[in-house]
């Protein structure tokens, strides 16, 4: 029985952290800059990744891939906030304004007309 | 041995007949095959480490004089006699790595030492010349590299061991054509790289489909496995690959649109030591994995390698000698003039006999001789001149006579003028072609006219150097000694008398050529 | 459900190779070529490859891709267009690839199928390896045993391969120290990313794991996958990691470019001694039994020794090439 | 069961002419040598290939496996990769000396430079 849920729940993470991941992906794809893509992905990446390892933790059950899986996690969440945080940083050095207002609703090569 | 618990090896070392004479004083013969790569190799980081003026150039000659005393015993142990073979780590043969210095390697041994120990020896004030001194090192320890990786080809028994060398001497020759005056050195070594890591690559994947069908990577447990396969889609294409592959490394018309700029924007020594031998090994893993590994499994093999190979030999003849007719550059001139002779090795061994394979190893060997002696008649030349174009070595002769006269025997060698090295392989050759018959005829004709080919643009370098102005007028107030490095002179008329040597006495290429034929046409000696 | 996983990968590759060669953009190539070898890495894997997939993931997604993106820096991020997108010989050399790539198919179908146990690979040489792995080596990885031991003569041309192309970029561009003034104050330009606190704070962090790892590579190799290689390019990485967010200047401070040098030399010399060691303790070269009484703890010393003349190799030539590419970005 | 067993084969062959293209038809330099790595990763993927055996395991002796797929591939493409970025990086080396003497990394262009 207790096997059932925790199949059950692990089920449900992993295909949560799936959907996090695709909505990521379609984000990336419909956004209209760089911010906002980067905004799409680096959220959606971070909780997709929370909770695809905590279903597989499930799964394992608690043996020494427990672990690593939660290490893999710390190192997770601490690395791509901050490379999302030095890419938006090093964007924004180099020059590349958010776009505001009216220019967010028009398409690449007009904005840049 | 205190190796217990170790499988019996049943390849022992064997020893040659040059055992009892030499294995007195030579207490490490067993293990030649192996110092001949190590040589170069070890003395090659050492090279990067000394700063000191004029030592990395000092020690990379040593270690380059002593590969090629190593080739000289190894040639002399193994001529006529059983090859010498080395399994690496004591593995035995299919499993191991095995080295294996039989005839053609060892005359192909000759060639690459020699090639490098000469140009070394006589390039120092000229290659001091072209590059910085912070960057010698580097330059010279990428010399070695090569040396080490043309070498490591040669005694190699193993067609991935022989990829991995392939690549350790082509990054090595890309610095050291990169190490050019000229800006053009740069594009010609880009564009080099990208044909050579190509060729290399097409190897790579010919070698994976053998070794998907035979499961092995031993050049001569491949030739065995392969018959079950022999006539299967993936051997068939693997022929394909690696003929092109190494037909891309050895400047085979017409994929030898990399060599002429390659060899002309290089330094002047360079280009004397890749001329010598860089699409010699290239040509020598063609034949021996032709010949060795497929003709004599894939029924309809030796039919295509004749089929394909020759047109294009013929037209290698034709199109390089004729371009070099009309080049200004005498690099360059010289450069076309070797895709004619590559054309002129490639039509040896596309006959597919003892003959014409035994021309084709011969003419490898004096090629070398008569091309790398104008080469580096050249750097002697661009010692004074501003640049190789024929415009600017107008005159040269009445000031530098003697180095003049070096040029002319080996410009003679490379017609195949009679009493000349360049001769004997021409003379084979001819011999080879006639025994062919009708087409045999055609051949010689080809083989005729392209020799007066040389004869032209040969003539025109000579016209130019004799008769045409420039040094004229100077020509008593710096003498002959003061303006060639005296090193350069000697390693010139080294060179030069090397080729009236073997024209007249040259028992040992021929000896090692006629066997390494036998060898790969499968008779043993 | 592995086989299919791997052709849903293969497929995904194949889409990413296309567009890598159809972009214009090369900054988005060299990305797109990160992905490429991430799949491929991961192909390896289900094929059975870890050492294969962790020196692809290390070397073709990590470290290729900081060079390809340092050469972008110093030269231009597009292709240039062309004026006529589809000329006659654009379509013969479309049309020559294609040929080519159907020829290949066609023989394909004379192969042995993927997995199949009687495929010549499987059957020639593979059940002696595996069984001197364990009688004569006495390691689990069979892998480290075949590269460090039964083939290690191709191993030490590789690590030649590797110090060759160091000398090369070197004698190209020259070392990363001598372009610039040694001890110049800390400008704008060689500053790294001093300025962006939260990198700073993290890579700090971070830095001693990456080296611990590459660390346990280097040492695990036996046992695991890994060995020298791998953790030379993880080494390097995370000196390279250092330099970033440290400075140029910092990270030539602590490793100098002759303590660089002094490493590409002495780790193909240590493999080289290791070698001769055999010939002189009366064996033959790479023949490690000899090294201590019981060949097989001969063996066990050998392969650590050379792994680590390999590993010093590899990252010395990988930290120099970066410096060399990096100094031209200050220059 | 050809599809399953020869499908890597296919995209071996796939993506090394996808690669060559990239090398022959595309004059930025750059771009070539992307195309060089592509093709190179075909090659490795094509040994790796050869390798695997059905219901095998990485070739680690661990408790338990008996089946192993055949490490001697694996060796050869280590090795491969190896030279594969070392080739590489001797190219970028080169791309950014021919950057600073011809101010351009397009073929043409450079070639238009040479041509007097």
């Amino acid at each position: 029985m207790m096997d059932i849920a925790i199949d059950i729940a692990s089920w449900v993470l992993l295909a949560l952290g799936g959907v996090n991941l695709l909505i990521g992906g379609i984000g990336v794809l419909r956004m209209p800059d760089l911010y906002t893509r980067m905004h799409a992905a680096s959220l959606t990446d971070s909780m997709g990744a929370i909770l695809v390892i905590l279903g597989i933790m499930l799964q394992a059950g608690l043996s020494l891939a427990t672990v690593k899986l939660g290490v893999i996690l710390v190192f997770l969440l601490l690395t791509s906030p901050t490379a999302a945080n030095a890419l938006a940083a090093s964007a924004l050095l180099a020059g590349v304004t958010p776009r505001t207002g009216q220019s967010l609703h028009l398409s690449d090569s007009e904005a840049r007309e | 041995m205190r190796s217990k618990g170790r499988i019996s090896h049943d390849g022992k070392i064997r020893f040659a007949r040059g055992e009892a004479l030499l294995a007195p004083h030579l207490p490490h013969l067993p293990h030649l095959p192996m110092l001949q790569v190590l040589v170069p190799l070890l003395m090659a980081p050492f090279v990067l480490l000394l700063h000191p003026r004029g030592l990395a150039w000092a020690a990379a000659t040593a270690a380059s004089l002593m590969a090629f005393a190593i080739a000289v015993v190894l040639a002399l142990t193994v001529v006529g006699d059983a090859p010498l073979t080395y399994q690496v780590g004591r593995w035995p043969a299919p499993y191991g790595i095995e080295l294996r210095v039989d005839d053609f390697s060892a005359l192909l041994l000759l060639v690459i030492t020699g090639a490098s120990s000469v140009t070394l020896l006589g390039g120092w004030q000229s290659l001091a010349r072209a590059l910085p001194s912070a960057r010698q090192p580097y330059y010279f320890s990428a010399w070695l590299l090569a040396l080490t990786g043309f070498v490591g080809i040669a005694v190699s028994a193993d067609a991935f061991n022989i990829f991995v060398f392939m690549e350790v001497s082509s990054l090595a020759s890309y610095v050291l054509i990169a190490g050019g005056p000229d800006r053009r050195a740069l594009s010609a070594v880009f564009k080099y790289l990208i044909m050579g890591t190509v060729g290399a690559t097409f190897y790579l994947v010919g070698i994976g489909l053998v070794y998907m069908m035979t499961g092995t990577l031993n050049l001569a447990d491949m030739a065995v496995r392969i018959s079950d396969v022999a006539d299967t889609r993936p051997v068939l294409l693997a022929a394909g690959f690696i003929t092109v592959g190494l037909a891309l490394k050895a400047a085979i018309f017409p994929l030898h649109i990399w060599l002429p700029n390659a060899y002309a924007y290089a330094p002047h020594i360079a280009t004397a030591f890749l001329a010598a031998c860089a699409t010699k090994v290239a040509l020598y893993v063609l034949l021996r994995f032709d010949f060795v590994v497929l003709q004599h499994s894939a029924s309809e093999h030796a039919v295509q390698f004749a089929g394909y190979l020759m047109p294009l030999a013929v037209l290698g003849i034709l199109v390089g000698s004729g371009v070099a007719i009309f080049e200004r550059d005498l690099k360059r001139l010289l450069a076309f003039s070797s895709v004619a002779q590559i054309g002129y090795m490639l039509l040896g061994a596309s006959l597919v006999t003892i003959a014409g394979l035994n021309a084709a190893i011969l003419h490898m060997f004096n090629h070398a001789l008569a091309k790398g002696g104008l080469f580096l008649v050249v750097a002697a030349f661009c010692t004074v001149a501003a640049s190789s174009q024929l415009e600017q070595i107008g005159g040269i002769a009445r000031k530098m006579p003697w180095t003049f006269a070096a040029f002319v025997v080996c410009g003679l060698s490379l017609i195949g003028v009679p009493g000349t090295a360049g001769f004997l392989s021409k003379w084979y050759l001819v011999t080879a072609a006639l025994d062919y018959g009708a087409l045999g005829i055609a051949l010689v004709g080809v083989i005729l006219v392209s020799s007066l080919m040389a004869v032209v643009y040969i003539w025109r370098v000579v016209e130019s150097a004799c008769f045409a102005g420039e040094f004229g007028d100077d020509a008593d107030s710096d003498s002959e000694t003061a303006a060639v490095p005296p090193l350069l002179f000697i390693a010139v008329w080294i060179v030069a008398l090397a080729n009236l040597y073997f024209g007249l006495a040259s028992a040992l290429p021929i000896e090692l050529a006629a066997s390494a034929a036998n060898l790969l046409m499968g008779n043993a000696p | 459900m592995t086989t299919l996983f791997g052709i849903f990968l293969l497929t995904l590759l194949m889409i990413t190779g296309m567009a890598i060669v159809h972009t214009r953009n090369l900054f988005v190539a060299v990305m797109l070529m990160g992905i490429a070898s991430l799949l491929i890495a991961a192909s390896f894997f289900l094929l059975d490859a870890a050492d294969v997939a962790l020196t692809e993931a290390a070397i073709g997604a990590g470290i290729s891709t900081v060079l390809f993106l340092g050469a972008l820096a110093l030269t231009s991020e597009r292709e240039r267009k062309r004026r006529r997108s589809l000329s006659t010989s654009s379509l013969l050399q479309f049309g020559i690839v294609g040929v080519v790539a159907l020829i290949v198919i066609w023989a394909t179908f004379d192969q042995p199928r993927l997995g199949s146990p009687s495929a010549p690979v499987q059957a020639h040489l593979t059940p002696w390896y595996i069984e001197s792995t364990r009688d004569l080596i006495d390691i689990p990885n069979a892998v480290t045993a075949v590269l460090a031991s039964f083939r290690g003569y191709d191993t030490l041309g590789e690590v030649v391969v590797v110090f060759t192309a160091g000398v090369g970029v070197l004698f190209l561009l020259g070392t990363g120290a001598s372009s610039r003034a040694a001890g110049a104050p800390l400008s704008e330009d060689n500053a790294g990313l001093r300025h962006y606190l939260i990198p700073r704070i993290l890579g700090r962090l971070l830095i001693p794991f990456i080296l611990l790892l590459g660390f346990y590579v280097q040492f695990h190799g036996e046992y695991g996958p890994g060995g020298g290689f791998q953790a030379g390019a993880i080494i390097a990485a995370s000196v390279i990691l250092y330099a970033l967010l440290e400075g140029e200047q910092r990270a030539l401070s602590v490793i100098p470019q002759g303590v660089l040098l002094a490493m590409m030399a002495g780790g193909t010399l240590l493999f080289g001694a290791v070698g001769v060691a055999g010939i002189v303790l009366g064996s033959n070269f790479l023949d490690y039994s000899v090294l201590s009484e019981d060949p097989v703890n001969g063996q066990h010393w050998g392969i650590l020794l050379i792994e680590m003349g390999i590993g010093i190799t590899v990252a010395g030539v990988l930290i120099s090439i970066f410096h060399a590419f990096a100094a031209r970005a200050t220059a | 069961m050809d599809i399953l067993g020869l499908y890597h084969y296919w995209i071996f062959a796939v993506l090394l002419m996808t690669g060559f293209f990239a090398i022959v038809a595309k004059p930025n330099l750059v771009k070539k040598l992307i195309g060089l790595s592509l093709f190179q990763s075909a090659v490795f993927l094509c040994y790796i290939t050869m390798g695997k055996i059905e219901g095998g395991t990485a070739p680690i002796m661990g408790e338990g496996a008996e089946l192993f797929s055949s490490p001697l591939p694996q060796v050869l493409i280590l090795t491969a990769i190896v030279v594969s970025i070392s080739t590489t990086a001797l190219g970028l080396g080169l791309v950014l000396r021919i950057k600073d003497e011809y101010g351009s990394i397009e073929e043409d262009e450079i070639q238009g430079q040479d041509q007097p």
